[in-house]
Parts: structure tokens; C-alpha cells; sequence
């Protein structure tokens, strides 16, 4: 199996979701998180005192899933997720030695 | 009449308690709008504090009360720049003889403060329909002129003895001049700014109930000073007001959360708020005309009413994001005509007997000529305004980047929460 | 009594200041609950100030204040549905005659709002007891009950003149009718509803502990209300109510938090809110009838017991979780009981000298009888109330799934927090 | 003078309006922290509550008011310990003699609470410039000590008749007594403590902007109890001091964020609140003596003034964390500056003329020297408090890995959020 | 060395830190996250507007472990973290190359 | 490619995201987490009841890098994350199979 990673700009999660339910991904885990890139950041004041804030809000997904399946499903994440600006994140795939599915101890493909 | 001690220790209470029902309305929606928009709806409430107290000093009160019960479409400058505003008891009009005027037991400076606190918090209702998208510098700049062009001269029309005082319309706290008169505004709003990107498809939760509830808590605190401190005496018609104020509310509450189960199968904590308000904005043109279990019923018909008009926006496709319209728009008006059934002498000598009390139609014919007059005059001035802002000012709607990025960052350049 | 400007103008306030006791207590509570579980708490207190108000205005007054000054269980229904609650000055049983009674410069619906928020506030506090588990239609079903069948009696007994207030017992503000009265209930609730899952293995961490303290901030404001309100005039007594009341809490703060150190090792910020509130708790029913350094003395006393005795739920293990029991049982009856020993008739002619003032014990025991019987009625009743609906109405816990879950979504469909 | 209800009743609520004033400098103060500081701030805040009514009290009270109008450094102890702090109106020094005094139609007790209320909120202003780093020990021996040493003398030379007032200035409700002296207190303690770690190299962003809002709000609500119950009557001064109050705020956030748009290219939501709370402080010793559109002149002035002041930190390299020194302090001196050239006795009989007002400079000037001797007296006798505590009770200070740690669970065993 | 990630209900935080600690696990990140799968989720409603939210706040356990106890403290895991109801999550197993602690320069199994 | 994953002290964010720019790293991915570690907790108090507080507020550092910059980056964060003092933290490295930058579809080291 593969771990699929995606970082992505959080107003087109509901997007990937959407696309990813459509490719049959019957899992994944989100989280919040904070980008550092190209981007770059914004300025916020505070009484005169100027910061530039160089960490954004993103969401970051991951999903193990089958490993004849990972690059297609790593293909849908970038399409969907895609506005083509700056900052639109990364997708990355990584090795899954073991699977388990807590509920019933199911492994690996049977537990994606 | 001489200045009552009592009175002014009400009325100064009163005013304190309307200023701070701004800040509650502040949460009250800032709890309702995504967490990266919460800083630009409470500055832009806040910022009606600041601004529209120095408008109104300046030229906003005298328009308003200035040359008290002319009949025209605004007061005059006597008062402009505060003058004349001194400690002396309020004695608009001619108080004594037959044109009719305004005698009261307070100073004319408290009259100001008093009033003051209304015109800011009838612009800043707005806020509620425009949020999430409207540039703080349109928006200044729109409050601004609204206050001078809108609420003046409805603020003139009844509460300064103008026309439909005359005519005969009842509106004791500001049914008609603040809540048709900001739901109107807000309508229009509404519909120039355009529908919030990805509305209706991508769901805008509130990002925190607590905020909209302890709003809540405030405004509810705060009307007895809007509702039963518009008696401008510390007597049994501001007793009255107050009873009616809070009971009303609560069966706003009992009576938008009853239609709610019934419809969505579930009582919720907002919908627990929104019938409370929906209740007090009901009760507000009535809260000292009316008695006995009236109140309760204006409350209960209003929450529940005001429940099913929220859906409105989603049947006509209009983006009024915190329902303003729903709640504000349509309170008003239920409150402003249900006055002319629910009215009566017993309690205030001053007001009228309504249709169920042996007055006849006068005053509901009154009530409805009032309220369609300044919901056509709001809405038409608001476009008016809005489209000019627009052309010579740069736009009424920040870009598409900056609503993505929200308002906190993009209009004040600050994050509300951080560790 | 003619219609005093002054008094009306505070009572009026003091009306709106303990109408937003309740959401400071929905507040001082929700913070103290998992954030899975604020929205229940909120919504809980939001609805008292809905369904009991209408309950109160249309059978809870009458019940308690219609036939003042009777010796049974319960008033009348001379007020029911606010009939012949109107404007004039409050002229309850007999005030010129030999029976007593109470004549008061305000208008009798003042009276009545005012009496209004304190029913709304007091069957809320039994809330922290059963946090984060009672389905909330049993919780609806049970406060309205509980609004006639023990608030409203409990209330004529002393309030409204009745046997206890007859026999000699002092309660300034609602010592007993409030704190006794709501303490009783939740403990038998908390016995009732069994304890929260994994109390007290898990820790269950405030989940907010600002919100608790702005909702301390609130009570202790609108304590004033309650307390120097329940004067009924603004006068000297009222004065020293005030005065009593805020020292009262400061002591109490104080007094907790001592403990609190020399046991834990930390003067905590829930320690300090909590030591408030016990002080405030405990002057109660003082806050009229003691002086000098007396309520400094009740407030430090019952800051400090309070702290010890919030263990005992460890000891005998009843789930009162956010201590309703060891702060408004117990500080209630100190506060009842301390009153026999500090009420001194040169603060209150009204009053009566207590144990130390040179009045013997005569006071002390009519308080120590009126808080066993308060304290019993309400336990038994409650008792009684809640295990009709747990067997007519389908449980009054919920689920362990929507326990799991927690109540904003299993009872509301909501969640409080959003990004 | 005979007991005046109308002023009773505006003095209750104003004592309670000025209390909840510190839950809302807590939370004014509390947002602008990191998340780890936030308890340790409301715990400052709320605990001087506690503590200082308690001495305020004891001693207190006596040492400010007892031997009114002498002219020496302190007053006396008559009052000590509560005695012959009755229900009787206010009758200080010799109100009908050549001596001077004060003569109120409000009890005794009434003035001894509200007084209490300033004496809580002055040294709690100070929280703001020791934010983070200060130990809980230490601040509750600082605050005892600085109550007794320097508000209570400071209090007595001006509110008390004493040198001060004899000379001729002019303070209504705190400007040099609440604010200078906090704000001077303040600059001692950052000094003296040194920097926050990291400071100012890493950005320390406020952690939650609405709670600073909310505080906000409360405060400004909260001021009305403040200035127009410093008048401790309900009449016409007080009106006006309380319309002076509300525009002074408005116009601060206005001259506030004008001029940070232009030197920063944003109007914050930060910089509303801290313009419309430096527009109160300018206000504070104003409110009463000024009319017209003085009010917003002074506020305009100081809100634009302190913006430019919070720069003086980073300049001079102290760390005053949350800007005590340049909203107080800067405030407070402008304001009762201005006042030397603003006074008018058209709107105050006992009051004086300023400069613009025909007066001379009579007025400054005691105005400068009064300023001048309550910031200095202040700076000076505080330093001497904290470096006593520093030495003989174990530091000002916590370690570098409670800093890091955060006050909350350094100094408090607790964590603000959880889930 | 091997990174075991797992995701569970919250509630079963507590239980499943206790299982590690008793299986000798020394050292563990922690983070609150939503997870999406076929528990499904549940609806919300706003003034009268239904939304189903589909992302259930569940928690992730990331831990390094040496080779050879791996798949022991897997099964600590699913054992402990197990409810037997849908949504009780899944646990993972990938190859680490490196450790450091930070505070010692330690490497591999020596830092874990 | 590599995948770098630092747990680090929360105050040391912004001397490591300092250090990683200078080092040239264009990106990474940031979280806040909690720790469970050698370094204990402490004792929090709420009327009366203690418990003690074993999860630790820690910040998630992860970042993509090319082969041959991995451990280079991983001493540069083990060196800026430094303070000595227990509760430092751990950096290890797996292997990513493939990166993709959503923008642009590049792959792999182009993606970085
Ligand atoms: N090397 C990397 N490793 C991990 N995350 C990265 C890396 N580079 C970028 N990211 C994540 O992707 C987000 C977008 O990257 P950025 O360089 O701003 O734009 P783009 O992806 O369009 O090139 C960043 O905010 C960060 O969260
Ligand atoms: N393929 C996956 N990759 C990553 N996380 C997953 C995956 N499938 C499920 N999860 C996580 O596990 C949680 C539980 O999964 P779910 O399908 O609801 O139940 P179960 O684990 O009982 O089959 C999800 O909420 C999600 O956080
Ligand atoms: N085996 C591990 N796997 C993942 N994270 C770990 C592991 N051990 C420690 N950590 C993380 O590193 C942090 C610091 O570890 P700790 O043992 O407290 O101190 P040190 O790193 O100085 O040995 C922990 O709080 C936790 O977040």
C-alpha cells in the first residue's frame, strides 16, 4: 500500500473530497495546518508593529490506499484540488509496509 | 416640566445600556460568520460606535429633532454641531400650546446621548447582510451617508413629531425607524453585493455559537434600556415596557424553536437566539401600547413567523447572510402591524386602541401606511447610495483573493485567533 | 404607597441586571464543561429564560404572590394570565391593616418582571449537576414543572409572606428560595442521573475557562441586581445591600483561594471565580439585614467551606459536576444560617437582630428551620418530578452514543466551534 | 443634604457599571496575551478584586476620605474597619462651613462602594505593562502595598479635598488619580521587570482579538458608571458626562485609526478598540467640566496622539507590554492637560474655566503641577514597593522556563483551552 | 527503524497512551484531526439549512519505534484503541531511515 | 526525495524556520501537535481534583527535500532546535517515492 499526502488550500477541500468519494477513496484523515512556500505571506499589524506572517492556513490529507491505485488517486487530488495559483501545495506518495483497520483487525488492501 | 431625578437616572442607564447593545449585536453575528471574517464584522460594528456618534453630534440630531414636529422630510440645523444641546429638560416643539411637542423631566444632552445610541446601532444592523464581502471603505462611507440621507429623516418622521407621527402611526422604540428602516437597507444591500462565493452550495457554518450567544445575552440585557428607557421616564409605561419587552422575547424563543422541531426535528442553540431577537424586535414599536398577554403573542407569532421567513432568501436567491431581512425586516414589520391590533389606552394614555381593543382599523391602516413608507423610502435611498459608492468609489465588494483570504487579513490586516 | 421615579428607575434595572445573570450562568457553567457539551449548557440556560418566563407571567406569579401573606402551600390564581398585574403601586395582602403585607413604590408589573428573572435564574442553576447528560426534553419538561410545584410555593412560603416568612425566617434575596431551593434539586438530580461516563478515571477539563471567568464577571455584576434590587427601593438599605454584596464576593474569593493554596499548593483562576461566587451565594439572603465587617466575614467563611466542600462528591460519589451542590446547597444554607448570627436591626429596621447583634437565638432557629424545610420540600419533589418523566416521557438521560458524542450534536445538530 | 433616590438609584448602578469594568479590563487585557498568559491575566485582574475591596475596606476607604479635606499627605482612621460607614447621606469635612466639604444625597455606604470600585480598577490597570512575566506572589503583595502607599494618599489629595484640590485642580472622575498614577506605576514595573524573552524580536500576536473586543465593549459601557456616575447625582452634570463620555470614545477610535491608516495602510480592529479606550481615559477627568464639541476634540486629539505614544516602547526599549504607559499614561496626562484649556463653568458651576474658555491659565497650570505630582509621587513609590518585594519576598519576576511554560500553568496549575 | 501512525476515536486517547506506556513506549506525537470514512457522519443544522458533516474529530498517534517491536506495539494499539463500532480508525506501518533526538545528537534506535 | 519530520519546542519555530531558509529549504508543512515523552508533564488543578498533564504542546515540522540535502537539513533543524534541555524533540526521515507540486504538475525534485 501507499500513503498519499496532499497539502492543500483549505476552500478546495470540499472539492477534493467530492473528487476523491467519485474515484472510490473510501478513507482519508484531515488535519489544519500551516504552509511555508513560495507563496510567501501577508502582513498583519498589531498597535504599529508590523509582522509578516509567513505561515498560511492549509489542510493536509492522507490516505493509505492500494498501491496500483496511488498514482491515479495522487492524479485526482491534483486536478481537483488545482486553481493554479501560487501556493496550491504539494502531493507526495510514500511506502505503506502494514495496514490495519482497528475495528475488525483487518490488514493491508482488506483494511484500506 | 422640571428636571426628575428618577427619570434621569433611568434614561442614563438606558443610553449606557443601548451603546453596549452594539457590541453585543458585534458577537451576536460575529459568532455567525467563518472564523477568518469575525474581526471585520466587529469592526465594522465597532466602527459605527466611532463614527456615527460624531455624525449624529454634528448634524444627525438636529436633522432628526431639530425643528421638532415640522411636517416636512427633515429637521433643521438649529442643533448642528451640538449647540443648544445643554442640560436644560427637553422641551421640543411647542409642549405647552396646541401644535403639539415634547416636554420631558430629562436634560436635552441626555436626549442627544439617549438618541445617539440609536443611530448607531440602526446602521450597524446592516452588517448582518453584507458580511463576509463588503470593503470596510465602502462600508464607512455608506453608514455614513445613510445616517445623514435614511435614518434622519425617518428618525424625523416619527420620532421628531414629523408626517406620520402626525398621521397618527405609533412606533414607541423604533420598530419602523430602526428595524423596517435596517432591514430594508440590508435588502438592498444584499442584492448589489451579490451572493457570498460558493453560497448557497458550500455550507458557511458559524465558527462559534458561544460569540452569537453571549450577543445574544447582551441585546437581550440591553433592550430593556432601548425599549423600556424610549418611555424617557422611570414611571408605570416604562415598568409596562420592560414586562413586555422580556416576555416577548422569550416567546420569540418558544415560538421559532416550536416551528423549528416541528420542521427540522431538532431545537437549536441558534435557533434559541434568533427567536429571542426575532421576539424583542417585534415588541420594540409596541413595548408601551400594549398589555396582559399581548406581549406574549407578538412574541410567540413573530419568532415562529420570522423562523419560516429566513427560508425566503434561499427561495428567491438573495445572500442575506445573517438574515437581517428574515429577522430585522420581517419582525419589523410584524411588530409595527400587529400594534395596530394589539394597542390600547389601558396602558398607555398616550397611544391608541387597536382593532382588538374597540379602536377600529385607524390605527392598523396608520401602522401599515408607516411601515411600507419607510421600507420603500430605506430601500430606494440604500440603492441609491450603494450604486454611487460603487462608481466613485471603488467598489462596494472586495476581490475574490480577498474574500478567500477573509476580511481579517485582507481589510485590517490582523487574525482573530492565534496561539 | 404613591409611584417613587427613583425606585422604579432601580428596580428597573436591577431587572435587566438579573435577566443577565442567566447567560453570565450559562457562561460561567459552559466554559466548565468538554466543548463537545457547551452548546447543551447554553442552550439549557437560554431556555429557562424562554419557556419560564411565559410560565411565570401566566400561573408561577399568581401562584406565588396572588393571596400574599396566606399560611398554606400556595397562593392563588387572582393573577393568572397577568390578570390585574397593571401599573399601580404595589399593594400586596393587607399593607395599612393588621395582617400585614407589602406596599411598595413601584408598579406592581415591575414587580412582577423582577420576580420573573429570578425565576428564570434559579431553576438554572440546577444545570451544572447534570451537565453533559440529561436529554434536553426531560430538561425542558422538568424546569417547567418544577417553576409551579416548588419554586412557586417555596417562594409564597417566604416571599410572598407566607408560613415561613410568618414564623420569623429572614431571606433578603433568595438565600433559601434560590440557592437551598436549586441545590436541593440538583443534587437529587445528580443522584437520579448517575454519574458522567468515565467520572471521575477521565479527567473532564474545563474546556474554556475564559468563558468561565466572563461569566463570573457577569453574575458578580448582575449580583447587584439581585441583591441590592431586592431592597425595592433606592434607599439606604439598598445601599448597603450593594455594598455587602461586592465585598461579600471579594471575601469569599479570598477565602477559597486560601485553602486552596495551603491544599493544592495554587490559587487557581477557577478557584477564584468559585470563591466568588460562594461569597456571593452566601450573602444572599444577609445582603439587607447585616453590616460593618459582617459580610466580609460570611463571604471569607463560606469561600473557604465551599472549597472543602466540593470534595464530598469525591467521598461519596454523586456526580454534581460542576458543583451546584457544594457551592449554592451548602453556601446557601451557610448563608441562611450565618444570617442568625450577624442580622442586626440597625442596618434594617425591617430585619431582626441575630445571634451576636443581641437578639438571642430566636432567628437562628427560624433560619435553621426554614433552610431544613426548603432544602427537603425541594429534594423530594424533585425527586419525585424527574422520575415521572424518566418513566412517562422516555428517560431523562441520553444515549451512551450521544453522551459519546456529546449534547451539541446529539440534542441539537449543532457544534460550537467551526473554522 | 437629604437622601435623593433619583441619585441612589444612578450611583447602585454606576458602582455596579464601574465593577464590571475590571472583568473587562481582564478580557481587554486577556486577548492581547498568547494563549499560555491568558489565565494569568484574568487571575490579576479578577484577584485585585478581590483583595482590594477588602483592604479598600479595612483601610482604605479611611485613609482616602476619613479627615476630609486636610491638607496633609493622607487622611485619617476614622473609618477603619467599616466604622461609621452608615446609611446616612454623605456629609465630609464642613459642607456648610467656610472649610469646604461634601455634602451628597447618597449614603454613606453608597460612596465608600463606589469609591471601592476606582480603588479595584487603578492598580489592575497595571496588569497590563507587567504581562507574562510577573509572579502571582509578587503582584498580590504589589497591589496590597500600592493601594495603601499610593492610591489612597493620591486619592485623598484630590478626590478626598486635600492639597491638590485645595490648589485648584480639577480631576472628574480619575484622570490624574486612576490614570496617571496606574499609568506611572506601570512604566515603574516594566522597568523594572525588563523584557518579555524575545522581546521584541519575536512577534508575540495577540491570541484572540474578540475577547480584547468584548473587553472593549464592557468597558466602554462600563465608563458611563465611571464619569457620569462620578457626579454622584443624577442631574444635568452628570448627562452631560456621560454624552461627553460616549463622543470622547467615539472621536479617540476615529483620531485612532486615521492616523493609523495613514502610517500603516490598515484601520485595525486593535486600533478601534485602543483609540475608543484612549479617548475614555482623555475624558475621565473632562467628563463634567466641558461641553459642546470639546469632548470630541479632546478625544480626537488623544486618540490620535496615543497611537503615535505606543511607538515610545520600541524607542526607548521598555517593555510595556500592553501599552499602559501609552494608552494610560499618555492618555491621562493629555486629558487632564486639556482639560486646563477646555473647562468651562457654563457647563459646571463648580467647575472652572479654561484657557479657550476665558479663564487664563490659571487652571493649566494647577492642571500641569497636579499631573506632574501624582506621576512622579507614583513612579517614584513604586519602585520603591517592587524592589522591596523583590528582595525580602523572593523576586518580581518568574523563571525563564515558567515564561516559557506560561503563566497559566506556572502560576496556576491550569490551561485556558481545551477540548 | 519503523513510524507506526494511527487514528482513533478520542475518547480512547487515554486507554491507548496507557497500553503504550505499559508495553514500554517511551515517546509519542499527538494531534487532533477529522477523519472521513465509513462511519459516515452526521447532520447539522443552521437557521433551518442542513449540512452534512462527513469529517468526525478523531486523533493521530505518530510514534518511532525500533524494528523488531513494530508490530507488537501495533497490536497494543488496535487492541486498545478497538470499540468494535465503525470509526474505531486504522494504524499503519512505514520505514524510517533516520532518527535524531534533537536535545542529544542520538541516533536511530538510540534516540527513539 | 526525502520526507524530514521534526517534533520541536513551540517557542524554537521561528529559529528553525529561520535556519531552514538560510539552508534553502523553500517549504514545509507545520502543525501543532502535543508530545508524549521522556520530558513528563505536570499537574493541572480544578477545584480540588489534580491530574497530571502528560501531553505537551509541540509543533510539527515536515518538509520534502531531494535525496542529497536530507541529512544536511536534518542536522540544520537538530542544530536550530537545540536548547538542551529535556523535551527537545525528535527529526527523522523516510522515503517518498514521489512529490508533485499541485500548481504546475511538476514531479519530484522539480517539485520541491
Ligand atoms: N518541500 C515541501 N515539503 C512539505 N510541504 C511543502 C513543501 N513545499 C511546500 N509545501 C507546502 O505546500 C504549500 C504550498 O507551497 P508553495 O511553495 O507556497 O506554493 P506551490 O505549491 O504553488 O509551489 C506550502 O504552504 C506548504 O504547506
Ligand atoms: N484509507 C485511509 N487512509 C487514512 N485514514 C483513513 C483511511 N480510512 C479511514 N481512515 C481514518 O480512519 C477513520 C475511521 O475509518 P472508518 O472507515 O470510518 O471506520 P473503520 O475504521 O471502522 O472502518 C476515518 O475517520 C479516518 O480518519
Ligand atoms: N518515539 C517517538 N516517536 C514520535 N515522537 C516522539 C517519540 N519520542 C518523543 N517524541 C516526541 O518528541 C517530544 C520530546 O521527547 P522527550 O522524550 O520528551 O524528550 P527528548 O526528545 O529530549 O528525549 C515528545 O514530546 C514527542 O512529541
Amino acid at each position: 500500500m501507499k500513503l498519499i499526502t496532499a497539502i492543500i488550500k483549505p476552500h478546495k477541500v470540499d472539492d477534493v473530497k467530492d473528487a476523491l468519494k467519485a474515484a472510490g477513496v473510501q478513507g482519508m484523515t484531515v488535519a489544519e495546518v500551516k504552509g511555508f512556500g513560495r507563496q510567501g505571506g501577508h502582513t498583519e499589524v498589531y498597535r504599529g508593529a508590523e509582522y509578516v506572517v509567513d505561515l498560511l492556513p492549509k489542510v493536509r490529507l492522507e490516505m493509505v490506499v492500494g498501491d496500483d491505485q496511488a498514482r491515479a488517486i495522487a492524479e485526482v487530488i491534483v486536478t481537483s484540488a488545482k486553481t493554479g495559483k501560487i501556493g496550491d501545495g504539494k502531493v507526495w506518495i510514500t511506502n505503506v509496509e502494514e495496514l490495519i483497520r482497528i475495528r475488525t483487525d483487518e490488514r493491508d488492501e482488506d483494511a484500506v | 416640566m422640571e428636571l426628575d431625578a428618577g427619570a434621569i437616572a433611568w434614561v442614563l442607564i438606558s443610553t449606557a445600556l443601548v451603546l453596549f447593545m452594539t457590541p453585543g449585536l458585534a458577537f451576536f453575528y460575529g459568532g455567525m460568520v467563518r472564523a477568518k471574517n469575525v474581526l471585520g464584522m466587529l469592526m465594522q460594528n465597532f466602527f459605527a460606535m466611532g463614527i456615527l456618534a460624531v455624525l449624529w453630534s454634528i448634524v444627525g440630531f438636529s436633522l432628526a429633532f431639530g425643528d421638532w414636529g415640522n411636517g416636512g422630510l427633515i429637521g433643521n440645523l438649529d442643533f448642528f454641531g451640538m449647540s443648544g444641546v445643554d442640560q436644560n429638560p427637553v422641551s421640543l416643539g411647542d409642549p405647552e400650546g396646541d401644535g403639539g411637542g415634547l416636554a420631558l423631566g430629562i436634560p436635552l444632552i441626555l436626549f442627544c446621548a439617549y438618541q445617539m445610541t440609536f443611530a448607531i446601532i440602526t446602521p450597524a444592523l446592516i452588517t448582518g447582510a453584507t458580511a463576509d464581502r463588503m470593503k470596510f471603505k465602502a462600508y464607512a462611507i455608506f453608514i455614513s451617508v445613510w445616517l445623514i440621507l435614511v435614518y434622519s429623516p425617518v428618525a424625523h418622521w416619527i420620532f421628531g413629531g414629523g408626517w406620520l407621527a402626525q398621521r397618527g402611526a405609533l412606533d414607541f422604540a423604533g420598530g419602523a425607524v430602526v428595524h423596517i428602516n435596517a432591514g430594508a437597507a440590508a435588502l438592498a444591500l444584499a442584492l448589489l453585493l451579490g451572493k457570498r462565493k460558493n453560497w448557497p452550495e458550500q455550507p458557511m457554518h458559524p465558527h462559534s455559537l458561544p460569540w452569537t450567544l453571549i450577543g445574544t445575552g447582551i441585546l437581550w440585557f440591553g433592550w430593556a434600556g432601548f425599549n423600556a428607557g424610549s418611555a424617557l421616564a422611570a414611571d408605570g409605561v416604562a415598568a409596562q415596557a420592560l414586562y413586555n419587552t422580556f416576555v416577548a422575547a422569550s416567546a420569540g424563543m418558544l415560538g421559532w424553536l416550536l416551528v423549528e422541531k416541528i420542521k427540522d426535528g431538532h431545537a437549536t442553540t441558534l435557533g434559541a437566539a434568533s427567536g429571542a431577537v426575532a421576539g424583542l424586535v417585534a415588541i420594540t414599536p409596541c413595548a408601551g401600547f400594549v398589555g396582559g398577554l399581548s406581549p406574549m403573542i407578538i412574541g410567540a407569532v413573530t419568532g415562529a413567523i420570522c423562523f419560516l421567513a429566513i427560508s425566503l432568501k434561499y427561495r428567491f436567491g438573495y445572500d442575506d447572510s445573517l438574515d437581517v431581512v428574515g429577522v430585522h425586516l420581517v419582525g419589523g414589520l410584524l411588530g409595527s402591524v400587529l400594534l395596530g391590533f394589539f394597542a390600547t389606552t389601558e396602558v398607555n394614555a398616550a397611544g391608541k386602541d387597536g382593532l382588538f381593543f374597540g379602536g377600529g382599523s385607524t390605527l392598523l391602516i396608520e401602522q401599515v401606511i408607516a411601515a411600507v413608507v419607510v421600507l420603500v423610502f430605506s430601500f430606494v435611498v440604500s440603492i441609491v447610495i450603494a450604486k454611487v459608492i460603487d462608481v466613485a468609489f471603488g467598489g462596494l465588494r472586495v476581490t475574490e483573493e480577498d474574500e478567500e483570504l477573509g476580511l481579517d487579513l485582507s481589510q485590517h490586516a490582523e487574525t482573530a485567533y492565534n496561539s
